[in-house]
């Protein structure tokens, strides 16, 4: 299992491997919001968590569909499938590693960012909450959304259709947290909400996602 | 491990291709594939495999034994030969790569990115891979293709090797690659439809 | 006949040549009972009821309204049922009929959409609130289209009957996450603005509130609602039966059978 | 013969108006591909029944 992380995030980093693709389209849809909501901070103070949230989950939806679709085309997938590895675990790593390359690097750029939005000094804190405990599941979902589309060729259009429904629940409770944070407001409620929804999911979309990447494998 | 098989019935999308296949690989031996394109030898391949479920029989002793090489070799173009042999050795739980690079004469290229290789390189390199699981049934779906003159001697190499310590092998191929393995010809077995007003789940 | 029996019987509705047979014969009784009971209750309903003392006349919208969200949401869980069954016991005329529903579903959402929408005009003021209820559809909306779209995206029939399948399962769960989340969501937007929420225009705090004048006829429309949806699902299964077989038969063709 | 709908008249007809468009569209949509397909398979069974 390891074995496959460190390859997953080697091959990230790697020439063509996509890392920053994710970070410079959560940057450059940040930067335009402005242009097109005008540039009054109180405005953008307002709207600045949900912004931010609603751009991280578009970014994370962006490298949903090389996440299993590059190892399907190579003939990894089956090599994987008939190796000791069980697929839920393949899918977890894959899910792990996809939340390192894209997740984690949005959580830790999404502060910088929150300054171009004038995101009022105490929504700091709780943007960076929300967003570490949130992002794993936007990554988990994902996952599951990429496994069912897999084998197909215009998955990507579809991809996007299936999982952001699925995504609902996240980005309500997470850009909540967020929001509440920032005009001072309790957060716990959302909080455990959003924390409660990334453990089941993690816990029970693997094998949901093996279940379906095994049919497309047939 | 004896792999036998018992009346097996296989599908391809929902349509039985082969059936009433029966066989048994002996530690040791070589069986060869044999049978017009499109019978369905990938597909026999995959399900001995496990990737596929077959639609009626049994197959024993297959499970966590097979090491299946398909069309494609999984290789990752981004890393080098001993990465992308070291990541599947890791996979499988063995430790070491040596024997797969002298098998298939890769020392020469340990170093180079995957996707700088030749296509026959590559396949070399695909090959090695089933040296690396030390599983002790090989699958091999068309291996030699791209191969040249010496690689398929090399590979035939390795494959006796591989069967005088006890594995064996499955093959599907359509050259001469001077094993003494029995021929199982599959053009006998396939699947005869049914009448077409047996309008049943299978919608046939 | 025993219990046992009888759910053997049951099954056998599942060979689709059986299915064609029967349904074609109880088709006919469903089309004309649903339209009966919707005519008679749109009838009813429109010409001989009174306007409500607050919201006048827009009160005969309930008729249309109130059986489409019915429908809406029991034609979704009726796909979660029938993917279940077909992932259980692998009978394929259960996955096509989750897949033959699913449109009905799309129409349903809609129509408690539109006339949602159309009602809200004149009572909110607005076209458009993002009231929880009226949410919760909008997404539901949005999962009918993503498991259509997963439909039309595959090829190979029972692998595109599975994926469905586990879909709908999923989608489910997080369905009724998304119901809780929305409830929420709005409560935090503004706070104690519940004179907007829908629950308190339709659904059942109405019937309770305006007597029987209203729900006799609106009763009758949710039957013949039902009854519509089961002629329907039953007429596009057996299309989607004959696709099918339409499929197979050329598939065999190919294979040179 | 139509109730008197007060100052709502348009927005109840333009609900019934849309409802039943919308029911009938997919009644005959439903309608349609049923007897295409159905006309198509029996073409491809006498096709195959002919043809061996």
């Amino acid at each position: 299992m390891i074995a496959l992380l460190l390859r997953d995030l080697k091959l990230a980093f790697r020439a063509g491997g996509g890392f920053g693709l994710g970070l410079a389209f959560f940057l450059i849809v940040t930067v335009m919001v402005p242009f097109a909501v005008g540039p009054q901070s109180s405005l953008l103070a307002t709207i600045a968590a949900g912004v931010l949230w609603l751009g991280a989950l578009l970014a994370c939806l962006l490298s949903l569909d090389r996440l299993l679709a590059l190892d399907w085309e190579d003939g990894s997938l089956d090599l994987l499938a008939t190796a000791p590895l069980p697929l839920e675990a393949v899918v977890t790593v894959k899910a792990l590693a996809h939340w390192l390359t894209t997740g984690l690097p949005l959580v830790l750029a999404a502060p910088i960012l929150g300054v171009l939005l004038n995101l009022p000094v105490p929504g700091f804190f709780w943007l960076i909450v929300s967003l570490l405990v949130g992002t794993p599941a936007l990554s988990v979902i994902g996952t599951f959304g990429a496994a069912l589309t897999v084998g197909l060729k215009r998955g990507g259009l579809l991809l996007s259709l299936l999982v952001l429904p699925l995504y609902v629940p996240t980005l309500i409770f997470g850009a909540e947290v967020a929001r509440r944070g920032a005009i001072g407001m309790e957060t716990q409620t959302p909080l455990l909400m959003l924390a409660g929804i990334t453990a089941a999911t993690i816990a029970l979309l693997p094998f949901a996602s093996a279940a379906v990447l095994r049919i497309n494998l047939r | 491990m004896t792999l036998t098989v018992t009346d097996l019935t296989i599908t391809r999308g929902g349509i039985p291709v082969l059936e009433a296949l029966s066989f048994v690989l002996e530690p040791g031996r070589a069986l060869i594939l044999r049978g017009p394109n499109g019978i369905g030898k990938t597909t026999l391949l995959r399900t001995l495999a496990g990737l596929q479920p077959p639609l009626v029989g049994k197959i024993e002793g297959a499970e966590d034994q097979i090491a299946y090489a398909s069309h494609s070799d999984g290789l990752k173009p981004t890393l080098t030969v001993t990465e992308n042999l070291i990541f599947w050795a890791l996979v499988f739980g063995t430790d070491s790569i040596q024997p797969a690079i002298d098998a298939f004469a890769l020392n020469e290229l340990t170093d180079r990115h995957a996707g700088n290789l030749s296509a026959g390189q590559k396949r070399r390199l695909g090959l090695a891979r089933m040296l690396v699981t030390g599983r002790p049934i090989w699958m091999l779906d068309e291996p030699t293709v791209s191969l040249d003159k010496d690689a398929v001697q090399m590979f035939a190499d390795a494959v006796r090797a591989h069967l005088a310590q006890g594995g064996s092998a499955l093959i599907a191929t359509h050259i001469d690659l001077g094993l003494d393995g029995d021929i199982l010809d599959v053009g006998a077995n396939k699947a005869k439809p049914g009448p077409l007003d047996d309008f049943d789940g299978g919608f046939l | 006949m025993s219990i046992a029996a009888k759910a053997n019987a049951l099954w056998e509705y599942a060979n689709p040549r059986k299915f064609l047979a029967t349904s074609e014969r109880v088709l006919p009784f469903f089309w004309i009972t649903s339209m009966v009971c919707i005519g008679v209750g749109l009838v009813w309903g429109f010409f001989f009821t009174p306007d409500d003392y607050k919201q006048g006349s827009t009160v005969k919208i309930i008729y249309l309204h109130v059986p489409a969200a019915l429908m809406a949401i029991n034609c979704w869980l009726m796909m979660l049922v029938t993917s279940l069954i077909w992932l259980v016991r692998r009978h394929h005329v259960s996955a096509l009929a989750a897949r033959a529903a699913a449109p009905i579903g799309i129409v349903m959402t809609l129509i408690a959409l539109v006339t949602g929408a159309i009602w809200g005009q004149p009572m909110w003021g607005t076209w458009w609130a993002w009231d929880p209820r009226l949410t919760s559809f909008l997404i539901l909306f949005l999962f009918y289209l993503g498991y259509v779209a997963l439909w039309e995206a595959i090829e190979d029939p029972d692998t595109a009957a599975d994926l469905t399948s586990v879909l709908c399962l999923v989608g489910s769960v997080f369905a009724v996450l998304s119901r809780y989340a929305v409830n929420f969501w709005n409560q935090g937007l503004h706070q104690g603005a519940s004179v907007l929420r829908a629950g308190a225009v339709t659904g059942t705090d109405t019937e309770e509130k305006v007597s029987n004048i209203f729900f006799y006829p609106l009763l009758v429309c949710i039957i013949g609602f039902v009854l519509l949806f089961v002629a329907l699902v039953l007429y596009r299964t057996g299309t989607e039966i004959r696709a099918r077989r339409i499929k197979a038969l050329l598939a065999r063709e190919r294979v040179g059978g | 013969m139509i109730p008197d709908l007060g100052k709502y008249t348009d927005t109840v007809l333009t609900s019934y108006a849309a409802s039943i468009l919308l029911l009938a569209a997919l009644i005959v949509f439903s309608v349609l591909r049923g007897r295409k397909v159905r006309a198509e398979m029996e073409k491809v069974e006498q096709r195959m029944t002919r043809n061996g």
